[in-house]
């Protein structure tokens, strides 16, 4: 689908395929009630003395007309199901997930992203983590090709990680970290916006994902260590 | 279950049945909340929470309840066999019974609770405290607590109320019928407080 | 409606408060003697038992056409409904605030 | 109540005890706070198609304002417009009249249920006009943001009350007790009060949807009502139900709120597909198909709708495996409705249809409701929605799904009862212009959202300048479109006041049956005096009997004859 935004992760294919197949099954269930209906009432509008057949239809020769399409769309219902489950237990279900390359902490606040990089340990969720916002122009990088997983937080309100080339949303809660996973598939600079509606200022809480080569990575890992301030993460 | 058919159900016994429902819901609501937050958290039935509530306390009201559902039982029988007089006798003991659960949860239990610092507006309790400690979700406990108690308690003026009005109504002995009425909502009292009894004096 | 036909049996109330009164002092004896998973299973049984004595008994409803149980025994469904709905996301999530 | 005493003005019509006075209390009400709701949204859309520019007693929007607008443009029109008009107006008429009932089980509870919707009206205005303004959390109004905005922890219980979320969570509190204890009339006047000889399958379509319509809401009403007191306490008393910090989970108050507001949208669907179907057989002169299947489809779908309600949260960070379980149930909703559209579709074959204004709006139901129909699969299927969340995708469907259901189902059972109302025909002409500029705007308003959606498009964004993607020509241009388009809607809604005057004052005299329809209310004068019926009527057969062959002389057979 051309209407899309261009796709920059892993999963946007399934996600596209999904979309696709809903699109024609459900386009095709529109037009052909659609004909029906209206076959139906241009073919028996008003005549002058006519009088309109007495269908009750309660027996099955008349009720067919109506039980054999609703078996169809109970199948179509199925496939779009099986499908569904199978594109949702790829992207969500923890089990499921790849094994992460890279964790990040993307934490919401009143209005801006914060992103919190492991520190020299190069462990998240320790003392020494990094964190860098729109305070110090950071954004979110993260290395092409890798699976990144996104520890999803909240200081504050309720905010929804939303970045549209990669198909993908999730609410940021506070009092709680989900982990979700991208897998970025080419470079690039793409918008990461708020869904989720968190005050006055919702409409401009707006930063980057930037998505770069392993090396230009590491690069920016270093100078990160060595330059920005220490956070100290209370989770428990 | 009897072979009565729906439409023979007199219509004020049928829409109190409705309401007694969309209470249930209601309590419901309040019920489910509080019983995930009591599996979350085991602090809740610590000292400091459903530790400090009074059992005894607790057993001496619900017996009152249970014995104002009695009155209120042996007024319908009354009604039943169109004896108005003995009804509203007992249906003023109903209230008088009502009233002192209410006393002695609101002029005793809920002043006791305050002298040890438990209130529903914590926010004493829990200055300075650190995000996700012990005392913040034990404060949580009194907020549910007050919430709900104070949700039956009001539960009970109304029911009380209730009664009254059909005290007032059938003085001249008509309208007996509204004694079953006000027994059913009486009786959805003492449905909600057999809940509420256990989950917050007896799982600690 | 005083002129209705009442199909209400007649019921020996004394008796079943007592059997409510039971109920209850297993309850608090449970509560004092038991502990951990025990107590708990214990009361919640012994809770929905009393539930249903009151319901059915106390409030006559055993003596309501089918269509009036299942309102009522239909709100009770309900919330439980919720309440298994709602467990995944609350119970087993730990608690994880960030400053 | 049959007996005709001499009423002062205010017990006829103030302090009626008449369901139908009170049916046109609710009725305007609603359509007022409509054309409220309406406004407001022709001033954010305007604030968007055209960022700053200065609105009528408003003012240029900023983050705050253009919030409060789309929060009570949703709280109007859900709870103040679509309730009282489709659920209150319509079951209060026509639930007595249809069983043949002289008036409601309970009028005193009747009177009452209004009136504290009417406070809860009140309320809602007050909750404006509080420092700070109106709530501006999003009509769903997740915590912590709607547990802290315009919250002074230290301000104590009554400044913190006067605030406008707090009023508005009041408002809606009581309005839910209003529709609560209307809704127990109508179970109980449609079991107790039924026609001599009117067995359950011989009630019309519509009153089934109503009672099922008022179960669905008592049942999934409670959390939200629990739920909604938390949030009250968690702005007043400095309580913690929703505070993370204190153990509490905003989490909890999703579930409690979708617990009930999915429910809620069958609550208005199901009276809505209920007067359609109660006009398809009278415009075809033929039985309404497989009738019986419809009303037992109707009761499975009641029942589904329980079980659907996570599927609001897919990206709220709920259980994966809960919410695969949600959304095959969501897929699994679309059979009974299908079945439903099918069958009305199937009753068009071989009838002597005539377009009469009723009919027109009720063909604009079909055909509208089954692009929202579709579009709802899209968001069902969690791994798309995953996607489509929160975006402009989602705002088409549900409005292609609720303007349909209330607008077009509430405007069809006013063009088709309205005779029976007042007495007086509504003026076609003016009817079909009113249906055609709404459905124009509609589709020029709803149906290029769904490409903006698809591209990314996220709501609730009052100014979309700092996102470069949605500053694209061909977006802005649907932005102005969707612009006119409510604009066109809006303009459209003076014909129906236009029309109502006109008509209610000077139009053509209606008999007692102007549709020759089966029916027991069109027994009754029109419109029906106090205790609607001279003499009780009888039912002998369904509602549907339209050129039944065994009947000779008209193509109709009224319920009441022999």
């Amino acid at each position: 689908m051309s209407i899309l935004p261009e796709a920059y992760s892993s999963v946007a294919p399934e996600i596209e395929s999904l979309f696709n197949l809903i699109f024609v099954l459900t386009t095709v269930w529109f037009f052909v009630v659609l004909i029906a209906l209206f076959y139906g009432l241009f073919t028996s509008l008003k005549k002058q003395g006519g009088k309109a057949k007495y269908i009750t239809g309660d027996d099955w020769a008349q009720s067919k007309f109506i039980w054999i399409p609703l078996v169809l769309v109970v199948l179509c219902d199925f496939w779009i199901d099986v499908k569904t489950a199978h594109v949702w237990s790829t992207v969500e279900i923890e089990a499921e997930q790849p094994q992460g390359d890279f964790d990040v902490k993307v934490v919401g606040r009143q209005f801006y992203w914060e992103f919190v990089y492991p520190g020299p340990d190069g462990k998240l969720f320790t003392d020494d983590d990094v964190a860098v916002s729109d305070g110090n122009d950071g954004e979110l990088v993260i290395p092409v090709g890798k699976v990144t997983k996104l520890h999803l937080t909240s200081a504050d309100v309720l905010h929804s990680f939303y970045v549209r080339q990669f198909r993908f949303k999730n609410d940021a809660i506070p009092g709680r970290i989900i982990t979700r996973w991208v897998q970025p598939t080419k470079e690039g600079r793409i918008e990461l916006t708020c869904a989720e509606i968190c005050g006055p200022n919702h409409g401009t809480m707006r930063n980057w994902v930037k998505i770069v080569s392993q090396d230009e990575f590491d690069k920016f890992i270093k100078g990160l260590n060595g330059s920005s301030e220490k956070v100290s993460m209370v989770t428990h | 279950m009897s072979d009565v058919s729906i439409e023979k159900v007199p219509k004020g016994r049928l829409g109190v049945w409705f309401l007694i429902a969309g209470e249930l819901v209601i309590f419901g609501g309040f019920i489910a909340a509080y019983a995930l937050a009591r599996f979350e958290y085991p602090e809740f039935g610590s000292k400091e929470a459903a530790g400090a509530l009074n059992l005894w306390v607790g057993v001496i009201n619900t017996m009152i309840l249970l014995l104002s559902n009695w009155t209120m039982v042996v007024a319908h029988d009354a009604a039943l066999e169109k004896n108005a007089g003995k009804a509203r006798t007992f249906m003023w003991a109903t209230i008088l019974l009502g009233l002192i659960f209410l006393g002695i949860k609101i002029g005793y239990e809920w002043p006791h609770d305050f002298a040890e610092g438990h209130t529903i507006s914590s926010a004493k309790a829990i200055a300075g405290a650190e995000p996700g400690s012990e005392v913040m979700k034990t404060s949580l406990f009194w907020n549910y607590y007050f919430l709900m108690t104070g949700f039956h308690g009001l539960h009970i003026l109304v029911g009380s109320l209730t009664i009254f009005g059909v005290i007032v109504s059938t003085s001249k002995g008509e309208n007996l019928h509204r004694v079953e009425l006000a027994g059913a909502y009486w009786h959805l009292v003492e449905l909600v407080w057999v809940i509420l009894f256990p989950m917050f004096y007896l799982i600690k | 409606m005083a002129d209705e036909k009442d199909y209400h049996g007649k019921q020996n109330y004394i008796m079943l408060l007592g059997v409510i009164a039971v109920l209850l002092v297993g309850m608090v004896g449970i509560s004092i003697s038991m502990t951990g998973s025990n107590k708990v299973i214990g009361i919640v049984v012994l809770g929905a038992i009393q539930f249903y004595v009151v319901l059915a008994n106390l409030m006559h409803l055993k003596y309501e056409p089918a269509f009036i149980n299942l309102v009522a025994y239909l709100s009770v469904v309900f919330i439980l409904l919720f309440f298994f709905g709602v467990a995944p996301d609350t119970i087993m999530v730990p608690l994880a605030i960030t400053k | 109540m049959s007996e005709h005493h001499e009423q002062s003005f205010i017990s006829k019509y103030i302090f009626s005890l008449d369901h139908k006075m009170i049916a046109k209390q609710y009725t305007l009400t609603g359509i007022c706070f409509a054309f409220v709701g309406g406004l407001f949204a022709v001033a954010f859309r305007t604030q968007l198609a055209w960022p700053g520019t200065s609105i009528p007693f408003i003012g240029v929007l900023d983050g705050m304002k253009y919030n409060m607008l789309v929060t009570n443009h949703a709280m109007i029109m859900f709870f103040w417009a679509a309730m009282p008009t489709l659920i209150a107006g319509l079951g209060n008429f026509l639930i007595p009249l249809m069983l043949g009932a002289d008036d409601m089980a309970f009028p005193l509870l009747n009177m009452m249920s209004y009136w504290i919707f009417f406070v809860s009206a009140v309320v809602l205005i007050l909750s404006f006009m509080m420092p700070g303004g109106g709530a501006a959390t999003g009509w769903t109004m997740y915590p912590p943001l709607s547990a802290t905005i315009f919250v002074d922890p230290d301000a104590g219980l009554i400044k913190n009350l006067f605030t406008g979320p707090s009023l508005l969570i009041l408002a809606v509190a009581l309005e839910f007790a209003s529709i609560l204890l209307g809704g127990i009339n109508f179970l109980v006047t449609s079991i107790n009060m039924r026609a001599k000889g009117m067995k359950l399958l011989d009630v019309p379509v519509v009153v089934w949807m109503l009672n099922l319509a008022t179960v669905d809401f008592m049942f999934s009403v409670g959390p939200l009502i629990a739920g909604a007191v938390m949030l009250l306490f968690d702005r007043i008393f400095n309580t913690g139900f929703y505070d993370p910090a204190r153990g509490g989970d905003p989490i909890l108050f999703q579930h409690l709120f979708w617990f009930f507001g999915h429910p809620e949208v069958y609550v208005v669907l199901l009276p809505g597909l209920g007067i359609v179907s109660e006009i398809i057989p009278v415009f075809t002169r033929k039985p309404l198909f497989a009738s019986r299947w419809v009303i037992i489809m109707a009761v499975a779908s009641a029942f589904i709708a329980m079980i659907v309600w996570a599927h609001h949260q897919f990206v709220a960070g709920i259980d994966p495996r809960m919410a695969e379980f949600f959304s095959i149930t969501t897929i699994i909703i679309s059979i009974p409705f299908a079945f439903i559209m099918f069958a009305v579709v199937a009753s068009f074959f071989g009838g002597q249809i005539e377009v009469k204004t009723p009919m027109l709006w009720a063909l604009g139901f079909i055909t509208m409701f089954l692009i929202g129909g579709v579009t709802g699969i899209y968001n069902g299927s969690a791994g798309l929605d995953m996607y489509l969340h929160d975006s402009y995708w989602v705002v088409a469907h549900f409005h292609y799904t609720l303007i349909p259901i209330v607008f077009f189902g509430g405007m069809a059972g006013i063009y088709y009862w309205f005779p029976k109302a007042t007495g007086r025909m509504m003026s076609e002409g003016l009817g079909k212009i009113h249906f055609w500029g709404t459905i124009i705007g509609l589709n020029m308003f709803a149906f290029p959202l769904f490409f903006s959606g698809l591209n990314g498009e996220h709501r609730r964004i009052f100014d979309y300048a700092a996102y470069q993607p949605m500053m694209a020509d061909w977006i802005i241009s649907i932005r102005h479109t969707a612009t006119y388009g409510a604009m066109i809607i809006a303009s459209s809604q003076l014909l129906l006041f236009l029309n109502i005057i006109i008509s209610a004052s000077s139009g053509e005299k209606a008999g007692k049956n102007p549709w020759k329809a089966n029916t027991l209310e069109w027994v009754a004068d029109s419109p029906p005096p106090h205790g609607n019926f001279a003499t009780p009527p009888a039912c002998y057969r369904g509602p549907y009997e339209y050129s039944n062959p065994k009947r000779s002389g008209s193509d109709f057979w009224p319920q009441n004859e022999q």
